[in-house]
């Protein structure tokens, strides 16, 4: 029905077997948007977040889905930059998750404040010393950056490519990538920083605070480097999914097996700095507060060593480890398991990194907080999930996302896909 | 405020005496009723209702019958910041400048009409003193009639915190230009409402850079940065007085008073015989 | 074939630049569509301007007429009205008693406006609501005696303008969204500003305290 | 965000952020102006070209 919108030589199921897809994920992304305006109308007593516990489970997801949409800039810095071939294959899709991860990042944004009609004023009444304003513009212009780099894609739609303009467009947009790619990548550093800086500036917080460089405590500069290294493990980790769900082979092994191996190198050089960072925080910075470092992980239900231990150690030493032995990498179900951990680790330092902070009791005689979220804070947090696996699917329906489909797909007919 | 105000401006504070204080919460309802603080239908969760002032309860840790107890009214500290510069946890993150160090009264503000609900200040206050407005501000019938017309009413979606009844400071200034000395306003004429209604006058409050004024009597505070730790300004020189958190040189301008020695050492955190060596430690010089 | 084909056709040796423009010049809808756009334009441009300010503001009338030019011609001075208490506060609006200091239960003159105020408002001993065109947002707070003779020494027409010789209470026009007298953001849909006391928003306090002060003030020296 | 806005200063810090935040602003929008100009006047010259060429 919908062929001619199709991918020339590209097979895709049927339009009603796409369809009931579409629409059982749409139920949960409805369940979501109803959640979202709950929260907009009646306002945050929606959430179970409280004045101990100040930030919910979406602000997590915000910035989880930050650092993984790293990709994007960092693959995108890679192709056009730094001029790395290969990788011309996965770009495309790398540019999709991240405009996914970056929209939905300013949605939750939009949800989470508590005046959203004011919420122009981080902009026009910049207080440029916060870090949140560095965050916001610089999310917002890097979101413009990601609708550029999409942009083209869209266009090579098979019909809208046969409107004379638009395929120029895509043409020329094409031919000065490299311009917007720069700017994303400055932009990207500097709001991937800001998000690190959140934290690390806050020195009323000593589980939060850090030194650093001028302005910018080492959070800045790990959350940064963090970002690029875990953002390419999240894109070949989708790509993974969707080779699955559609069947297919999309993407040549050794483009994987290169994006793979710097994303391992990244991991190692990153997890070395961030071991270095724990160090100082726990033997220097906390004691000259006044803190132990089991003060921050003893005497609560849930906050316990675990949480350093999974995140430096079982998600970041060994995906780092097998990413950056080829033997290991070139093994799928090993590297399967290494970019699921990196996913999964860059996650738990972003949730570490600015939920546990507001559990963490400060004043001597203070107690810890822990929060359960609401149902409406869950949905609004799988809204986004819901919301990128439908664009996914159509942007994979309709666009020449993987260049390599067709050549890695011609030889014997596939089955039925979504 | 001219420029040259800046130069011998007020910094206004609070001294708070422990062993005076007995819990009876009556700062923390004056304050309520002063500042048009909206009531809760349900009141009995206190992790999201709204107490500017709030009277925290103290333990020494130990069985009967060696138990003391302490109470610690904790208003917001009007912290100056690292260094008392006045870049206080809060006032440097609002992304959107709806709050200021106001640098000739050493007081935060706290904007309402500005303030877009980030809570990046809360999470950036290590004492709680900033509240959110969850609901829409509701008061029993009536009552509307008879909210202070001097404290503007907040709206959902924001965050407040104590002032030190900073429109007590307005109506005093205006008082004192009434009486042409524009520069220098009484002790008397202004203190906060929790002060004024403590039964047991644990509260003093003044202006810490005027000698004459009882607060600074009490505090005797150190001009100098604290040679230990240069973010720590205006330690107190009196050995029986401290503040909360000090070394993470928020530098609040709240201060406590107590003769306990328990009750001091709660003020912040210790590594293992490290209260031994600072308990002795105050302001550069003893005579203030 | 349309006519421009046939002009490609028979002038293939001329540039794309050439070719482009001789096509707008050749184009007979552009006229049609320039004017259009005019058009457009002059009915946006009108409605923002005239209709827009219309919508905004609702009217509304004063309870009656008052006549500050009689009145300061008979009290003597604005300040037997609108006068400093003792505690450095402002009286603003003087209230019924006021009023009744000279207008003893019986009128002092023959007008409508003041037949109304008898019965209305005298004998039914009921304060006058008036519409404040001054009155800023309840955010505010607003020292008179910083700013009058014991303070900075301004004058009052710099912020009120010359009401003391009105001697008709225009309509007070308040913004249906913000509740705000029109009063503060002034009356010029621009921001235009030709008097000082056109406009009395947040940027022009700051402006004056700025070049008075030489600091534009910290956000609680106008804010409660 | 602008330097007639209440909160700006022309310090130090506004001219290197909002520098820095006018300059990517610059570039994005000057970039998609040129790419769209380009693109238009690539579809009328190859327009023209074309129907030149098909008779």
């Amino acid at each position: 029905m919908d062929s001619a919108l199709i991918p020339e030589g590209a097979k895709r199921c049927s339009l009603p077997k796409f369809s009931i897809g579409m629409a059982i994920v749409g139920a949960v992304l409805l369940w979501g948007v109803w959640a979202m305006f709950l929260c907009w109308f009646k306002g945050l007593n929606q959430t179970n977040m409280n004045d101990y516990y100040g930030f919910a489970l979406w602000i997590w997801a915000d910035l989880a889905v930050i650092a993984v949409g790293g990709g994007a800039f960092f693959t995108g810095m890679l192709r056009y930059i730094f001029n790395i071939k290969e990788l011309k294959n996965i770009i495309n899709f790398a540019v999709i998750i991240g405009f996914i991860c970056y929209s939905s990042a300013l949605l939750i944004l939009a949800i989470d404040i508590g005046q959203p009609l004011r919420g122009w004023f981080i902009f026009w009444h910049a207080n440029i010393h916060s870090m949140l304003t560095e965050v916001a513009f610089c999310l917002s212009c890097y979101f413009a950056v990601l609708t550029i780099e999409f942009i083209p894609n869209i266009l090579e739609n098979r019909q809208a490519n046969k409107v004379p303009f638009f395929h120029h467009l895509a043409h020329n947009m094409h031919g000065i990538m490299v311009i917007f790619a720069a700017t994303g990548a400055f932009l990207s550093f500097f709001h991937q920083g800001s998000l690190g800086g959140v934290a690390g500036v806050m020195y009323g917080r000593p589980f939060a605070v850090r030194e650093g460089l001028l302005i910018w405590p080492w959070t800045f500069f790990l959350f940064t480097w963090s970002a690029a290294a875990y953002g390419p493990s999240f894109t070949l980790l989708v790509t993974k999914m969707t080779e699955v769900i559609t069947g297919k082979k999309l993407v040549k092994d050794n483009v994987v097996h290169l994006l793979a191996k710097i994303s391992g190198w990244m991991i190692v050089t990153y997890i070395i700095a961030k071991i270095i960072d724990t160090i100082y925080w726990a033997y220097v910075t906390a004691p000259s507060l006044g803190f132990k470092l089991s003060h921050f992980y003893t005497d609560n239900s849930f906050y316990g060593y675990w949480i350093l231990i999974t995140e430096i150690v079982i998600c970041g030493i060994v995906p780092g480890a097998i990413l950056v032995i080829k033997s290991t990498r070139e093994n799928p179900t090993l590297r399967l398991v290494a970019i699921i951990l990196g996913t999964i680790g860059v996650c738990l330092n972003r949730w570490v990194m600015v939920l546990q902070i507001m559990a963490v009791p400060v004043m001597p005689f203070d107690t810890w907080a822990l929060y359960i979220p609401s149902w409406q804070e869950v949905a609004t947090t799988v809204l986004p999930v819901a919301y990128g696996i439908m664009l996914i699917a159509l942007a994979y329906r309709y666009l020449p996302v993987f260049p390599q489909e067709k050549e890695l797909n011609s030889v014997k007919p596939i089955t039925e896909s979504e | 405020m001219t420029q040259d105000n800046h130069n011998n401006a007020y910094k206004f504070g609070m001294v708070i005496d422990l062993d005076k204080c007995t819990g009876c919460g009556s700062c923390m309802v004056s304050c309520m009723s002063e500042n048009n603080v909206p009531f809760k239908e349900d009141e009995s969760n206190k992790r999201d209702s709204i107490t500017w002032m709030r009277v925290y309860k103290l333990t020494n840790g130990k069985s009967f019958p060696d138990t003391e107890i302490a109470y610690l009214p904790r208003p917001c500290q009007h912290c100056g910041g690292e260094g008392d510069h006045g870049h206080s946890p809060c006032v440097s993150v609002c992304p959107a400048t709806a709050t200021d160090y106001g640098y000739d009264t050493g007081i935060v503000s706290q904007i309402y009409t500005r303030c877009f609900g980030c809570r990046y200040c809360m999470g950036a206050c290590p004492y709680h003193a900033r509240y959110f407005n969850w609901w829409d501000p509701k008061w029993p019938e009536g009552m509307e009639k008879y909210l202070s017309p001097d404290v503007s009413p907040r709206m959902r979606g924001i965050v407040e915190k104590c002032s030190f009844c900073y429109h007590r400071y307005q109506a005093a200034r205006d008082k004192a230009y009434y009486h042409g000395d524009k520069d220098h306003i009484k002790e008397e004429d202004y203190q906060t409402a929790c002060t004024t209604a403590c039964p047991s006058n644990a509260i003093t409050f003044g202006d810490l850079n005027n000698p004459a004024h009882k607060v600074h009597q009490i505090v005797k505070p150190d001009p100098h940065p604290d040679p230990r730790n240069h973010h720590v300004v205006g330690k107190s020189r009196n050995p029986k007085v401290f503040r909360l958190l000090e070394r993470l040189g928020t530098n609040p301008k709240v201060y406590y008073l107590s003769e306990r020695e328990w009750v001091r050492k709660q003020g912040d955190h210790y590594l293992e015989g490290e209260w031994d060596k600072i308990k002795n430690h105050h302001g550069t010089t003893s005579h203030g | 074939m349309s006519e421009l084909e046939n002009k490609a056709k028979n002038d293939s040796t001329i540039s794309a630049g050439e070719k482009i423009a001789q096509k707008i010049k050749d184009d007979k809808g552009l006229g049609q569509g320039v004017i259009l756009f005019i058009i457009a334009f002059v009915v946006c441009f009108a409605g923002s301007t005239l209709l827009f300010p219309k919508l905004l503001y609702s009217k509304k009338e004063q309870p009656f007429n008052f006549d500050h030019y009689l009145h300061v011609y008979e009290a003597g001075d604005c300040e037997a009205c609108h006068y400093l208490r003792e505690d450095g506060s402002f009286s603003g609006i003087p209230k019924l008693e006021t009023c009744m200091e000279c207008h003893v239960e019986e009128p002092l003159g023959v007008t409508d406006d003041e037949v109304v105020f008898v019965k209305e408002y005298l004998a039914k001993d009921k304060e006058i609501p008036w519409h404040v065109y001054a009155k800023q947002p309840d955010c505010v707070f607003f020292s008179h005696a910083g700013h009058i003779d014991t303070g900075a020494r301004m004058d009052f027409n710099e912020c009120h303008g010359p009401i003391e010789e009105t001697k008709t209470s225009r309509t007070y026009e308040e913004n249906r969204i913000t509740g705000y007298s029109r009063d503060i953001w002034g009356k010029n849909i621009f921001g235009i500003k030709k008097n000082s006391w056109d406009r009395m928003k947040m940027d022009d306090c700051a402006k004056c305290h700025k070049e008075e002060t030489g600091h534009q003030g910290y956000c609680f020296q106008c804010h409660k | 965000m602008f330097p007639f806005s209440f909160e700006w200063v022309w310090d130090i810090g506004h001219m290197i952020f909002f520098g820095g935040l006018w300059y990517a602003v610059g570039i994005l929008s000057a970039g998609m102006i040129y790419v769209i100009l380009k693109a238009a006047w690539d579809t009328m010259s190859e327009s023209i070209n074309n129907s030149g060429e098909s008779h």
